[in-house]
């Protein structure tokens, strides 16, 4: 009894001397996004896996800024994808909290509405799934995306679905909601080129269920192809009614939802076919040894697979990391900015980025990653191939647009 | 049958019956003639239960109804055929007169038509479609449907024209006949006292006279103020 | 001095120091939205309180008077101040079209055409995406006054604080002006007993356009002020949710006085903030304090003041 | 023409579900004179539990319609008794703010039970039915023959049976239904449980034709209410016709004029029956 009270004895002094050592300190970042309503399928994920980031981060030695170790503190507030709640959070998050880095953001109302102040706040952005265009099109400094545009992905797409021959193609989607309208103006233009034609633009809004109207002036047209813009839960319904109507033409889209989301909607066999033309995220068949890991200790810490988007936020937390240890601070947000737009691609990342000029993220802040077709087969989605993209040109091409 | 001892009631802050004391005994046709606004349809109101009584007691067989709700008082027996009328327009008809049997088993609307020839006539129309006349009989007619023991009549011949509100005279005394216990609001004085056995005058809320409808035609007071000649 | 005319002065002091005493520039941001939602909540009173119809479309309104001020600003190229003015103008245009239909019914029929009309004006604001960039709305919203490091520097939050205080105490003076004027009267008698005040010969449809087209003008304004003051808007602002609060902000406040109004914006700002701890249960708990506080406090907190002020002065 | 077959028969089915919204929403108005917000959620809740009975616990969709049915009728007794009654007597704008307040809690309690994610009841009905081009699924005509069903035995209910009376007579005469010994404090409750039966039936209709999700009860309680509009306030046969007409109307303007705007015109048609008919298509002048 007493051998074991002695053993403890000297082990709480060691680790007191350990402390006195080097100063270990305790670096606040905070998580504004949807964690309730219609956006948190994207949002609460993202917040998790922050979560995640900085435990990992923390038990692999924290952030050493010179002689300090900063261990990190996670505040996530719920921005319910609202441009207004999600202003409150962020200044909740700055003027109250004294917090100086801001991850997550799955949505891009919200998003927009904080990048449009955030430009003259002591603090750096970091911006997750929130795929409108004009976020990193600002020159807002303190603000990087890890997730590319979706007109990135649509120029892609565009070029894929002309190479399978359709000419005659009818668009059905969320067209009012912008990041969608830019990936279908990319397509189209990607899809002229080879002398194809958008022959419908018809739209459904993000509460629609029933889409059998816009589909019977589809089928009337009789297109080659159907393109099926938007956000899982109502594109799944498209699929699935576009077949109640016969209609059997092939079906391409942009979607990023998941298996069960689909089969909750429509059966295997009415999927049977379908294209999602979008950035390769995290899928297990395609994806490296960190996507793997990331998988599995997620899924064992949440009890609940990762949702494909959600390692952009993970990686907010790795670049920022990173980002401090190089900039040598953790109070001078300009530096920290600043070796954000000089990072390298890092091992930790699960998302598989390409690099503008060997970084990570380019002039405007914008990072990159493959674009992927995806085919449903049998039940499952299918990876065929990497879509062709050019994110260089891209990146010069985003700088030109304000 | 029907003993009112005390009665006050009233609409929000107003009281309008200020403590009355009211019979009516069985097989007896009672009249309560008055002012407009002078407490009479309030009284009624109060007896059928649809506004409260805010003190004084209602006895009915000896039972206290008193702030009793609306359909329990029907269940014990009383019924009123309401100012206005006040039929279900949108309904037919033969769906007025199957409610006006709603609280009790069976209907027997055969004898109510024969009792009243031109209901069959209209039987399938709709009541917010019939003539005044013709809706006041329906509204009678539904009143008795529940077979009443004591029957309200509130201003029946309210807005008919003079040979219909002769026939609605002619159809109450008929009601009377068959040994009807009757208690009769009616502006037209003349008509209320030549049906009541007996009659009470309303001024401002309280009973100021009461006597046979004979007395009452002849009653001075009455003669100058109501009958008018 | 009279008793009210104290109070007064004390609020209007308090208002006044307000930002010297938050230490916690937070509050400050909420604040300012608070005294944007006063003249919100004054607007939907005019309609609601004193004319008795409840109207579902103040958040349309707001988001009116919003778009409207930040493209007459980047389309025209016109000076903030200006288009502040004219944002109630505009609104006020959109409330004559909406308020004449709507005003054939009464009673919760209004209510639900109203919201229909905000449901309107939010589709057309997410799809008019030539005119409103739809979902992502309009960023970059200036502020009034001479850009950064002026001498009255409108990014300041302070300055805008008052700037928004002194706007908020001038459309509280308008709206106490209204309500005591013959027309304020005619709409009191409105909600007590509309077919009576018909039934003397006033046209009381002209008189209800008014209250609505007055309070869609409150709406607009705030909507500017909130345009500029945060600089990006979208639809999602000025959907029906937002309407809900606007009515929630009058209820609790006290509907049909003039400190119900102030008292309900606060709330209805700061409230969500001390409910984080209950977040998931947050709906639940707000619409329960809705239905309770119909039944048990259906004059708001200013009316249980009141009550109790009164019964302590029978004491 | 086989467009505009098939757009009738899109809208068809949504129209069906229109009408049993509506339909509940139209006798609680003639009762109570109370627009009835919560009743989409309320609505959805049935739905919501619907597929909860199903795809968690495993029950038989039928036995599960049937439990939530149940639940939804003591549910909606509930609501009348707790929440509308206390006001009964108020101000006709309490009632309304007290619905808006019903709607939220209901909404929450939604959101709390059974999450922020779309929910599809699952069924077997997986055929497409196709006559000359125009395509008819197994479900929308379960959905149509559903809705057809419930409207004929409400018809029924109201016009032969002596309940069913006692509601109408109350609707358009509230005194004199008392003084016909018709129990004016308890035709209410009935009425609530036949409204809220009703609204689960359409929510069951929704969970599993579309999806339930949050947001979507708020939206199909105003689209209820415009076919109240339409239609006439607290006329059944109104709410049969705005019904079918809105879902009609919304599959035709998203075929042939604009699917991005097709709400706004079918609220611009509402607005114009308020204008041209303030009374609806069969509402009485």
């Amino acid at each position: 009894m007493k051998i074991r009270a002695l053993l403890g004895c000297s082990a709480a002094t060691l680790m007191l001397v350990g402390g006195a050592h080097a100063a270990e300190k305790t670096l606040t970042i905070g998580v504004a996004d949807a964690l309730t309503g219609g956006a948190a399928v994207y949002g609460l994920p993202q917040a998790n896996s922050v979560e995640m980031a900085a435990d990992e981060i923390n038990a692999a030695g924290g952030i050493a800024v010179g002689d300090d170790t900063y261990m990190l503190d996670v505040i996530v507030y719920d921005d319910k994808a609202n441009p207004t709640e999600a202003t409150n959070a962020v200044r909740k998050l700055i003027d109250r909290d004294g917090v100086r880095y801001i991850l997550g953001f799955c949505c891009s109302g919200a998003t927009g509405a904080v990048a449009s102040f955030i430009e003259y706040e002591d603090a750096v952005m970091l911006v997750g799934n929130a795929a409108e265009r004009s976020i990193t099109t600002q020159g807002i400094s303190n603000l990087v995306r890890t997730r590319p545009p979706a007109d990135y992905t649509g120029a892609a797409a565009g070029a894929f679905v002309a190479k399978q021959g359709h000419k005659r193609i009818a668009v059905l989607g969320a067209l009012e909601t912008s990041f969608y309208a830019s990936y279908v103006e990319a397509f189209e233009e990607e899809f002229k080129k080879s002398g194809g034609e958008v022959i419908a633009h018809e739209v459904f809004a993000s509460k629609d269920r029933d889409m059998s109207p816009q589909l019977t002036k589809i089928r009337e047209m009789q297109p080659d192809a159907l393109l099926v813009v938007g956000y899982v839960e109502p594109a799944a319904f498209a699929y699935r009614q576009a077949t109640e109507l016969g209609m059997d033409v092939p079906r391409y889209g942009f979607t990023s939802g998941s298996e069960e989301q689909f089969l909750r909607v429509a059966s295997s066999e009415q999927m049977e076919g379908v294209w999602d033309l979008r950035p390769t995220e995290l899928t297990l068949q395609s994806t490296t040894d960190a996507g793997l890991a990331y998988h599995a200790n997620y899924s064992e810490r949440f009890g609940d697979a990762p949702s494909p988007s959600s390692p952009y936020a993970y990686d907010q937390a790795w670049a920022l990391k990173h980002a401090i240890e190089a900039a040598g601070s953790v109070e001078d947000t300009e530096a920290v900015a600043a070796a954000l737009r000089e990072l390298e691609v890092f091992p930790e990342a699960v998302m598989q980025y390409l690099p503008v000029e060997g970084k990570m993220f380019d002039q405007n802040g914008q990072a990159y990653t493959a674009n992927g077709a995806f085919q449903w087969q049998e039940g499952h989605w299918v990876f065929v191939e990497e879509l062709p993209s050019d994110q260089e040109a891209y990146s010069r091409f985003l700088s030109t647009v304000n | 049958m029907l003993e009112i001892r005390g009665l006050r009631t009233g609409y929000g802050a107003i009281e309008v019956v200020h403590g009355i004391d009211l019979d009516v005994n069985e097989g007896e046709c009672v009249a309560l003639i008055g002012a407009n606004g002078a407490g009479k349809s309030s009284t009624l109101k109060t007896i059928c239960g649809l506004l409260p009584a805010r003190d004084g007691q209602i006895r009915f067989d000896g039972h206290d109804i008193t702030n009793r709700k609306g359909h329990a008082i029907v269940q014990a027996g009383i019924t009123m055929c309401p100012e206005g009328r006040q039929v279900f327009p949108g309904m037919s008809v033969m769906q007025n007169l199957r409610l006006g049997a709603y609280a009790r088993k069976g209907a027997d609307i055969e004898e109510m038509l024969d009792m009243f020839p031109i209901l069959r006539e209209r039987a399938g129309q709709a009541a917010g479609t019939l003539s005044g006349g013709e809706q006041e009989m329906l509204a009678i007619a539904r009143a008795l449907m529940s077979r009443p023991r004591l029957c309200i009549f509130d201003e029946p011949s309210l807005g008919l024209a003079p040979k219909i509100v002769a026939e609605v005279a002619q159809t109450i005394a008929r009601i009377k006949a068959m040994g009807m216990t009757i208690l009769l609001v009616e502006q037209n004085s003349l008509m209320a006292l030549r049906l009541a056995d007996r009659a009470y005058l309303f001024e401002a809320g309280e009973i100021v006279l009461e006597g046979t409808g004979t007395e009452l035609q002849t009653h001075p007071e009455v003669v100058k103020a109501y009958l008018g000649h | 001095m009279p008793r009210k005319q104290i109070f007064l002065l004390i609020a209007l002091a308090a208002f006044i120091a307000l930002p010297q005493l938050i230490s916690v520039k937070y509050y400050l941001h909420l604040s300012i939205l608070a005294l944007i939602w006063v003249i919100m909540a004054q607007g939907q009173n005019l309609i609601q309180g004193y004319t008795g119809y409840v109207s579902i479309v103040q958040a349309g309104f707001m988001g009116i008077g919003a778009y409207s001020t930040a493209l007459m600003g980047s389309h025209f190229g016109l000076p903030v101040t200006l288009t502040i003015i004219l944002a109630p103008l505009v609104t006020a245009v959109f409330a004559l079209a909406t308020g004449y239909p709507s005003l054939r019914v009464k009673g919760h029929c209004f209510a639900i055409v109203t919201l229909a009309f905000n449901m309107v004006i939010f589709i057309v604001l997410l799809n008019f995406t030539a005119l409103t960039n739809g979902e992502a709305g309009i960023t970059g919203i200036p502020k009034p006054g001479y850009g950064r490091g002026a001498w009255i520097d409108f990014h300041d939050r302070q300055v805008y604080y008052y700037f928004v205080l002194i706007v908020a105490v001038a459309m509280t003076a308008l709206a106490a002006l209204i309500v005591r004027s013959r027309i304020g009267q005619i709409l009191l008698a409105i909600r007590q007993n509309e077919d009576l005040v018909a039934s003397v010969g006033v046209a009381s449809w002209k008189y209800k356009l008014f209250a609505f087209v007055v309070s869609a003008m409150f709406a607009g304004l705030a909507g500017a002020l909130y345009a500029h003051y945060q600089s990006f808007i979208n639809p999602e602002i000025f959907s029906v949710a937002q309407s809900l609060d606007a009515i929630l902000a009058v209820i609790i406040g006290g509907s049909g006085t003039l400190t119900g109004p102030v008292i309900g914006a606060f709330i209805v700002v700061f409230l969500p903030e001390y409910l984080r701890f209950a977040d998931s249960f947050r709906l639940i708990l707000y619409g329960l304090i809705l239905v309770l506080a119909t039944i048990f406090m259906p004059r708001g907190i200013v009316g249980l003041a009141r009550d109790i002020a009164s019964r302590l002065g029978a004491r | 023409m086989t467009e505009i077959l098939q757009q009738i028969i899109n809208g068809i089915a949504i129209g069906g579900v229109y009408v049993l919204i509506a339909l509940g929403l139209t006798i609680v108005f003639g009762i109570l004179g109370i627009a009835h917000f919560a009743h989409g959620s309320v609505s959805m809740f049935g739905g919501y539990l619907t597929f909860f009975l199903v795809a968690q616990q495993g029950y038989p969709l039928i036995l599960a319609i049937l439990v939530a049915l149940v639940v939804g009728m003591v549910l909606g007794v509930l609501i009348e008794l707790l929440a509308y009654r206390p006001v009964r007597n108020a101000n006709h704008i309490n009632a309304f703010i007290v619905a808006l307040g019903l709607t939220m809690m209901v909404e929450g309690i939604n959101l709390q039970f059974f999450g922020a994610e779309q929910v599809v009841i699952p069924t077997d009905a997986g055929r497409v039915f196709s006559i000359g081009g125009v395509t008819l699924p197994e479900l929308r005509l379960y959905v149509i023959l559903a809705a057809a069903a419930l409207i004929l035995a409400m018809t029924i209910f109201v016009e032969k049976t002596k309940t069913g009376q006692a509601i109408r007579a109350v609707a358009e005469n509230r005194d004199a239904a008392i003084l016909m010994g018709i129990n004016v404090q308890m035709i209410p409750l009935i009425v609530f449980a036949i409204s809220t039966a009703l609204g689960v039936a359409a929510g069951v209709m929704v969970g599993s034709l579309f999806a339930i999700a949050p947001g979507v009860g708020e939206g199909l309680v105003v689209k209820g209410f415009a076919v109240l509009i339409l239609g006439g306030l607290g006329s059944i046969p109104g709410a049969v016709v705005g019904g079918i007409v809105l879902g009609v109307t919304e599959a035709l303007a998203a075929g042939f004029i604009s699917s991005a705007y097709k709400d706004v015109i079918a609220f611009v048609v509402m607005i114009a029956v308020l204008l041209l008919r303030p009374q609806g298509l069969m509402g009485r002048a």
